[in-house]
């Protein structure tokens, strides 16, 4: 299992994401002897160990399944516990596309937060890259530490301790010099001037200052350009989820058809209660324009009841014609931070 | 090996030069040549060399340039770009409000006193950096109303007419962002839609990567083959299937890579040897070295022709019946539905299936296909739009238009389906509906 | 007439009650009643009474209540949603991003020493005005990292308390679009996904004015109607078709209008009259004096109600029969493109025809049908959406998340084909083509 | 013609929208023996006396159209040239809902800019309503009081040259007594506090400031709260408009077949090209692999070619299969102004 490459088999000690359902991906390291306990039941580790990955497991009684997924940034991040506020998928993308992140670059990154674009950035690198990752807060730090280590990528990934906005980027044993920097902290403006020291010196630089706040991009932009940070330019990136549905088709011509059925039922009603009284014989003719018996399967009896209202029916049910629509998740992420951009140059021949 | 230089502007590469109109062109730089820039001028080659990429130039005496800050930057310290500190008051506002208003209606063509062949006249004139320093001026001289500007409307006025005439340009390295956008500004069907903020999404939903194997479908003229390339830094594979007898990748013309290094990383495979591998596959037999020795030079040529075309065909043909791409990703105006289930086959376990399209009335019809089809978990439909601000200090806002569109992508996981698992009851399955009000895959 | 007060809070009217959870509720204000707002406690009528429409109140002694100046504002004039003014200096910055960051793994309810009982136990303790900011002075006391977080922090977080405890409401006058946010809180498949600012597109595009003769399909219980009367006031008619044997209003129970009042705005139809109309017009002649002189009472009544439901009936089919209304408005989820085509040729010329849907595909379909049907001019799908943001100064940004959809609404304008009429030859549609890119009305 | 209701029947002078195509709706006032000229034909004032509104009305020639519209504050503003920045249909329509206007209000709007709001005005506080407009700029204030009294519009109109920053709202002769406001000016915080004496005294006041920057957003919020407004809130209206489409569908299947019959071609090509020269008889068999002959019309022969490669084809061509999609403008309005609401209340029984 690595976050660089992928396997083909489960094996003892792996990382796997047991994704359980949507929005529901829980992460576990696979043990002999160990169980995983869901509510679509009970998944044994030993079984595991040797399945694909990719598997569907059944569970234990019988019922119920899980699939069996390997790790990326991408997936890790769905699976991760909101411990902090994460740099979602849309975004970090973006970022990295537009800095032109790839292999042997070299990123600064503050603060590490939850890590996860951290695992982004050390999968885009390579073996060739580097990514410096730097955290203040020694909880998240030591969490964070402990991840990369498990998960394999200390191998182009370097993690400090530090407040970089006090104390700067320069690691004692390593020249930095990157050439991307994402800067996600409360004050980019404080952090701006450290970079000089280690940024590369012979080719151009791009930054990414990720703020919540219009302020913070007002007083970074200005923090930029005072450092000789050019090309400033500030974005939104706005990620939308749909999901594909279907809508019942309901032709006018079958609510007439319905009302003219109740029309009729509640004149043979009314026939019948005359015929109660009177003994008169029924009028046959007036049953001539009811409408075709209903085809559909119907519990009680509705009279013609075209749409099922009142039933339960299931989405996209063949005894109806439905349409294809497309729906957007219930919530949106309306904002997550403001992507402010820029460049240095050496501004010299190298 | 990649042998392009990522870093510093180079001899021999293409590259990207930005524009001050906010146009971009696409430039080869040959030794000792010079690359016009239409009415922006011209420029000796051998002036930008040895710079590091993004550096911006301003075109000073003949063709020769010089380093400066930024495209919106003079080399003076002081320029007009920029804006005066400090709250303005409300009396100042309120000249403010009353001269924009003001303007606005006279402002146009017709108070504009300088000719077009005025300024034509101007530019044969001279070649030196001042030229459209001096252009302008002569622009403001001609524009009665100028004065009676706000100092905003007077600046904005001026970045405007800079655009025109200021002889500056940028150099950057010709990125797959890079690329996407000339084709963009150029001819946007060809790149069907495509964004930078899908393009980006598409690589990391794809999980592009040093090392990966992945099967490929891009017609968009090679695009989004270059960006992967890019991502993959020369170490791994992609196959690329087309629907043509052959393959169009016309971007890659541009990219600077090796022919040898193309085929090396870019293996290409027609629908018909995809879908029919066996009839498609080449019966060949080496011949001996006695029959070999007997040929003609001209039938030996042609007979190690078609040795290479037989072994190129069977292999990926192979390669493809091997399989367990590290990813699917489709760029294609082709119908997904009846062409995923065909090919989702060749895709690993727990490898990402990503599907690009314009529209996404067609990733709806596709979704619910996979949805149906089991071998793809939790598929949906993603939308990615970039929104640009205006950053000038107190007067921030988004850019008033934008570019609509942009393209959707369908991102699920492949995976492998077992015979005979039950979903759970229905009562679980009902308390479960209401904890998570999402579509749970165990429904499909 | 409309005997509604639109701007006093007066009895027997319903009102809607903003709470500071954000939460709605719709009451009727009967004189010397008690109004409970559950954990909100509950105040008399009679107390809000006289006050105009928005005010907001604090309950203060028993069910008394006092006016405040907002939900956000106590009667004390410094309050904890005031921000510090100026700007931090990095220190304090740097702090805050620490602390911020400590806090935030460490903040959960296990912290919290206050349990739910204790809280109920307070909240029966007493019923005076400072309850709400005892209870939070009583959550702060037994959080032990609350001196810890930053001051922002420390707002936000007594700002979510307050919303919890404080008795406070504003009363609201109920306008249309509170009560489409009442039905959207509590029901959003009964009003379609629809929301306020595609409710105002469908007004404004619907042309809804005093005096107007509209076609109106709503399928929302009667919010989009009841939208409607308020842009009318009192003045014109809506013919409301519907599809089951009564017509379902239900919203317009809290409207306030007398029975008198919708009787004489609103003319209802179902489908069959509207389709048949000759089939189910009600044949219906006068019985003479003589004749219902010698009825008995019972059947005089009965034969009084049969006539009034006659006319009726009768009276709205001519209606339709009549047409040339002055809009279409359709809120509905029966197919339009089988729909519309039989009911558009009672619209008058040049007025709009609207249509919402809260999925676009539908809305897709509907245009093309209505673009090769010749009797609506350029109909085109609009998409509105409002974004609103946090305005705390100093830490402006967009909310972080809000409610997806809203739908979308179809607009085209009705117009009067002629037979005969030939569209411009090929090569000025050529030259036209190319100065306009969008679509053109003379190629459909 | 008026704004504020429909006629059905057009007559000499009234003001009609000449519909020409998309983007283009030109105003005419029907003078007898004009003719408006257009690039679709000429079309002659006269015949218009008499014709219905919406008609469909052929060009002089006998080819071309247009249609004429019945004027509405929707069509009027689609039809205006932008002689300044228009409040656009999606921002107005919401501020008119959110704001409660209706009959019977009373609007406060400054500036008047290009009218196109106050004709929206007019229309919705009918006759019991009032809508108090002010324009600074002299020229524009002219041509909008010309133009708001061409149309009818003054029964309920008040327009004032008037820069209210300076010198306030109020109106001789007039009690404003407004309860709506929409200030769509540059410094909206320098005219908030003349509205003290405007506004109602007796029910609440709602209030709408529009402005492009985020800092006038920032600077208009402390105004309103240190006037005394409350539940203010601001948000931004997105409006974006969507064309049915038609996108070809191509199968794989065609993809295939078309491979095979170049396939098939070439090889019959290398089999003529070997007859030729050895005049051998042909292999009848290798012709039987040809797909059928392709049904479509092909002008020159290209073999198999389902999907009308390098032919022009009409969108929805019968002989092709389509899909129904939707397209965006390809210019979307990504920003209008930011919209600023407010509400004044006299917190106090009336």
């Amino acid at each position: 299992m690595s976050f660089y490459a992928y396997k083909d088999i489960i094996e003892a000690g792996d990382l796997v994401l047991a994704f359980i359902s949507r929005g529901a991906t829980k992460p576990i390291t696979v043990t002999p002897g160990e169980v995983l306990n869901t509510r679509y039941g009970q998944f044994e580790h030993d079984l595991m160990i040797g399945m694909k990955y990719g598997s569907q497991m059944a569970g234990k009684k019988g019922y119920g399944f899980i699939h069996l997924l390997h790790p990326t940034p991408e997936l890790w991040t769905l699976s991760l516990p909101h411990r902090t506020q994460i740099v979602y998928t849309p975004d970090s993308s973006y970022i990295v596309q537009r800095l032109g992140v790839g292999p042997g670059s070299r990123i600064i990154e503050a603060g590490t937060g939850s890590a996860s674009f951290t695992h982004s950035f050390a999968r885009s690198v390579g073996d060739k890259g580097k990514v410096f990752t730097y955290e203040f807060h020694e909880v998240r730090y030591n969490e964070a530490k402990r991840e990369l280590e498990e998960h394999g990528l200390m191998k182009n990934t370097v993690i400090t301790h530090r407040n970089v906005c006090d104390d700067g980027f320069e690691i004692d044993n390593h020249k930095v010099d990157g050439d991307v920097v994402f800067l996600d902290l409360p004050s980019p403006w404080t952090a701006i001037p450290h970079l000089n020291k280690v940024i590369a010196e012979d080719r151009q630089v791009g930054i990414c200052c990720f703020s919540p706040c219009i302020e913070q991009v007002e007083k970074t932009v200005k923090a930029l350009e005072d450092d000789g940070w050019t090309s400033i330019e500030m974005v939104e990136v706005a990620g939308k989820r749909w999901e594909a549905r279907k809508d019942m088709v309901k032709h006018v011509d079958d609510v007439v058809k319905r009302l003219k059925d109740i029309q009729d039922r509640k004149s043979q009603g009314i026939e019948k209660l005359r015929n109660v009284n009177s003994t008169a014989p029924s009028e046959v003719s007036s049953t001539e324009s009811t409408p075709e018996p209903p085809s559909k399967k119907q519990k009680r009896d509705r009279g013609f009841n075209p749409f099922g209202k009142g039933t339960r029916i299931k989405e996209g049910d063949d005894q109806y014609e439905w349409r294809d629509v497309t729906k957007v998740e219930s919530e949106i992420k309306s904002h997550t931070s403001y992507l402010t951009f820029a460049y240095k140059n050496p501004n010299r021949k190298v | 090996m990649n042998t392009k230089n990522r870093t510093v502007i180079t001899a021999n590469q293409h590259v990207l030069i930005r524009l001050p109109s906010e146009g971009t062109k696409i430039v080869e730089l040959r030794p000792s040549g010079v690359v016009s820039l239409g009415k922006f001028g011209s420029f000796l080659v051998d002036g930008v060399l040895g710079y590091p990429f993004g550096q911006s130039f301003e075109i000073v005496e003949g063709q020769d340039v010089k380093p400066i800050l930024s495209l919106q930057h003079s080399s003076d310290p002081k320029d007009v770009s920029e804006e005066p500190e400090g709250d303005l008051n409300k009396e100042e506002l309120t000249k403010m409000f009353s001269e924009n208003n003001q303007n606005i209606i006279d402002i146009g063509s017709k108070i504009q006193k300088l000719t077009n062949d005025d300024i034509e006249e101007l530019k044969k004139s001279g070649a030196t950096s001042s030229i459209g320093q001096h252009i302008i001026d002569q622009m403001i001289a001609g524009h009665e109303g100028f004065d009676k500007k706000t100092l905003f409307s007077q600046q904005k006025y001026l970045r405007r007419k800079q655009q025109k005439f200021l002889r500056r340009f940028t150099v950057e390295y010709l990125g797959s962002s890079q690329m996407l956008q000339y084709y963009i500004d150029k001819d946007l069907p060809r790149v069907i839609d495509l964004s930078e903020e899908s393009l980006g999404l598409l690589m990391t939903y794809g999980n592009v990567r040093p090392g990966g194997n992945y099967l490929l479908i891009d017609e968009t003229g090679g695009v989004v083959l270059y960006a992967m390339l890019e991502r993959m830094g020369g170490e791994g594979q992609v196959v690329l299937v087309h629907e043509n007898e052959h393959v169009n990748i016309i971007a890659l013309r541009h990219a600077g890579y090796s022919e040898e290094y193309i085929n090396r990383m870019v293996k290409t495979i027609d629908y018909l040897q995809f879908l029919e591998p066996e009839n498609e596959k080449i019966n060949w037999e080496d011949k001996s070295e006695e029959e070999l020795a007997e040929m003609k030079s001209s039938k030996r040529e042609q007979y190690e022709k078609r040795r290479e075309r037989a072994t190129a065909i069977n292999s990926v043909i192979e390669t493809v019946q091997n399989g367990n791409f590290d990813a699917l990703i489709s760029v294609s105006t082709l119908h997904q539905p009846t062409l995923l289930p065909r090919i989702l086959d060749t895709v690993g376990g727990s490898r990402p299936i990503v599907i690009y399209n314009q529209y996404k009335e067609l990733l709806l019809e596709t979704q619910h296909v996979l949805t149906k089809d089991k071998r793809v978990l939790a598929p949906s439909i993603f939308e990615t739009r970039v929104r640009p601000y205006q950053t000038i200090p107190g007067r921030m806002h988004p850019l008033m238009t934008m570019r609509g569109g942009g393209g959707y992508i369908l991102w699920g996981t492949k995976v492998i389906p077992q015979e005979g698992i039950t979903a759970v009851g229905r009562g679980i399955s009902k308390r479960k509906r209401e904890e998570s009000p999402a579509t749970d895959a165990t429904d499909s």
